[in-house]
């Protein structure tokens, strides 16, 4: 019901080195309308132009300090309150390509009420400043 | 006076919300400026603590309602069984997760608790003596594609029948009164590339009341309908009108009402859900309770136009009060 | 005694009718037999020189019957609108086709026509003075998935209301009131292939009265269903459970009762529908009219055994028999 | 609903001169709980070992007479009466083919009430008894 708003483009940095960034970063809002556990998030799908990364360069923090997606999985404890921004890091050698490009999220939650997964997916045309 | 009572969810404005555009301060400032004096909260939508809410909190909420000569109707629970990947929640978690929401209630000082439609009979069975002490009534929404008299819903009455409670019933959605189309919903997916003329052919049967699954056919099949009119047919499916003559019948089992809607005229009139025909039944047979407007607009238009969750709820609002004058006047006069 | 006539539908024996095992009088001489003396034809299926029955064959049936000491009870219409391929009948030739219908109605002295579904309020609205003049009562079948509350089914009773007719309204198929999986299906779907583990998960999910798209989807998604699992889950949209309390808010729009019927237990019971509460309801509302039996086994076992549509419909009458007793002793006590 | 009846094996019989058969002929009955006007007779198809034979070798008769499937299709005031046998002919040369074969008729018919046709099939091994 939010798709349009997960992806904050103005949020999106390099992250690593300045010179020799391993990757970005950017925030991006849960596309749900209530607060939900991160146990319950199953999938953060990143791709740039189409390109899918690897699950295992995704990494969340929402406050609490990053964790992988596999970790996620596990964090019974912690949830990805309504409306607020959470930290999407990706290991990306170089940091984010030069120029624009599309940035892809794609969600899918384990709603408990629903008996197939809830799907929300974002997908802009972002460029670093810098 | 009316015995019914206005209120707003929090989750009418929820565009704004995740927007950062309004906190709920605003919604209850705004609630009131419009005479909806009952509030409904998500706690997992509008508390972004939860579940963890200490004493502080709730007494912020206390002295926010105070302020706006606001009052909470109604909690919205969920129920998380897929908490765990590959299994459910067993039956004694399930009992205790809604344990710990009724609680909440309790602390918070609401009365009413909306439990997801999911939740299963035996399990709100077992919750009734916590309900009981903590005073608080559990109502399963009746949302569509169910309806009053489907059997899952008989289902939580007859629990509620035989231990002879009065904390377990049912809380019902509006939007499973839906008498026409909406337009909000043609409009998007003609703008998602259904052709008007299949579009007036969804609306057509709908107005008829066919069978959902034999437009679903036509369109799909026989029309050859491309993505966004398959979508749009398919809507039909979560579209009926049910019978608003037996609201009589379920309201000893229900005390809050969720006023669905998914736009108001300019005009403040309803195009979709019958509120015309359901207010009156409710005037009639004296049902006690918040209409508690559920606007849910926002999806259908984002994409197109700011959504205004403030214009479409008063409107509804001045709505509820030209509908509820008009029943009481008639039931003077009979 | 009882308001509440017995009596059958030809349906009933298709299969020995189909093989030539059983003629009409065969099933009237039947009927008389178990005291169920009110015979509902399908004149298509009956008639074999349809529609055009002579005078001849009119006092051909009116002699059959009163040798059994039977009597007409309804005639099943149907509306061939796609009598020409890629266009339908237009709305004269609609109306003409039922009247044709109602004057055979009345020149075999029957007084309730089962008008099929799918047929217009507004053509039937049309057809209402033809049915006031010959005196039949044409009732639109209730058959599942569609139920008494069916905003499609209110709008036939909304056009008898607007015109202050006694002559349209419905006729309920007990198939509405299926509360429990019938065991003659997942018999079938389990020589089908369906493993027992699934046919189990599927009567139970039924049992549960859980909406039925969710359990289609969990056996043809989540488990990998077969061919005939999902069949046998995709019956589930067609075996609601409607109200049985709502009968008495239907009764005035009802003069005949489908009593569809999949199979009896040699103890004179009927494992799947539910006229354990139907029946009282009849009784406590004073209904008078007949229970048609409507046998629709015969498809669900003849791949594996014969069908003895006789012994299936006889029990069916001891059942009935059984609980109007019981229904009018209550209601004597009362 | 009575699928398995359609075909009446013992009906089958070769058609044309005796020594040089031109096609062959069987009893077939509708499988439908009431007759139905022939014009909503959509298909009657007819296949020997799982082989369709063409639509213009097939003709039906009630007993009002040949049609040919194209006929049928306007034979608004003629019914295939419920359980009633009907001759099906097939134009085949030689006949129906020596030795055990499997015979299969598939009727589609247009069904007012129902959205999508419906379908009725037998398939028999039959052989002709010469
Ligand atoms: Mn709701
Ligand atoms: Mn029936």
């Amino acid at each position: 019901m939010f798709d349009k708003y997960l992806i904050d483009a103005a949020s999106l940095r390099n992250t690593g080195p300045a010179d020799a960034p391993t990757g970005f970063a950017f925030e991006a809002r849960l596309g749900y309308y209530r607060g939900l556990g991160l146990s319950m998030i199953e999938k953060l799908d990143v791709s740039i132009d189409g390109n899918a990364l690897p699950r295992a360069a995704v990494r969340f923090d929402e406050g609490g300090g990053p964790l992988t997606l596999e970790e996620m999985e596990a964090a019974y404890e912690r949830r990805w309150p309504f409306g607020a921004p959470a930290t999407i890091l990706v290991d990306h050698a170089g940091g984010f390509p030069a120029g624009e490009h599309e940035l892809a999220l794609l969600q899918q939650l384990r709603v408990s009420y629903l008996p197939f997964p809830s799907i929300n997916s974002d997908a802009k045309r972002v460029s670093l400043s810098a | 006076m009316s015995k019914i009572q206005r209120g707003v969810s929090l989750y009418s404005f929820q565009e704004e919300m995740f927007l950062g555009q309004m906190s709920v301060e605003d919604v209850l400032a705004f609630a009131s400026s419009i005479g909806a004096k009952g509030i409904e909260i998500l706690p997992e939508q509008n508390m972004p603590t939860f579940p963890h809410i200490d004493d502080a909190e709730v007494a912020r909420w206390q002295e926010m309602l105070a302020r706006h000569g606001a009052h909470f109707t109604c909690y919205d629970m969920f129920l998380d069984t897929k908490l765990r990947k590959g299994e459910t929640l067993s039956d004694a978690e399930q009992v205790e997760s809604i344990r710990r929401d009724l609680v909440l209630c309790n602390r918070l000082g609401i009365r009413n608790m909306r439990v997801l439609i999911f939740v299963r009979p035996d399990i709100l069975e077992k919750c009734v003596p916590y309900a009981e002490e903590l005073d608080v009534h559990m109502g399963v929404e009746v949302h569509a594609p169910w309806h009053l008299e489907h059997a899952w819903i008989l289902r939580t009455i007859d629990v509620a029948d035989r231990l002879g409670t009065k904390h377990l019933g049912i809380l019902p959605d509006m939007g499973v009164f839906m008498k026409h189309y909406p337009p909000e919903f043609r409009a998007r997916f003609e703008r998602q590339g259904a052709r008007p003329e299949v579009a007036q052919f969804i609306v057509d049967q709908h107005e008829q009341k066919i069978m959902c699954e034999y437009t679903i056919y036509e369109v799909a099949v026989k029309m050859g309908g491309n993505k966004a009119e398959i979508a749009m047919a398919e809507t039909l499916r979560h579209a009926p009108y049910a019978n608003p003559k037996r609201i009589k019948d379920y309201a000893p089992w229900f005390r809050h009402i969720q006023a669905k809607f998914y736009g108001m005229t300019e005009d403040c009139t309803d195009p979709a859900i019958a509120y015309e025909d359901v207010i009156p039944e409710l005037v009639k047979c004296g049902w006690e309770g918040t209409l508690s407007s559920e606007y849910e607009g926002n999806r259908w238009i984002q994409d197109v136009m700011p959504v205004d969750s403030r214009e479409q709820v008063r409107r509804q609002h001045v709505m509820f009060e030209r509908l509820i004058a008009r029943a009481e006047a008639q039931r003077e006069i009979v």
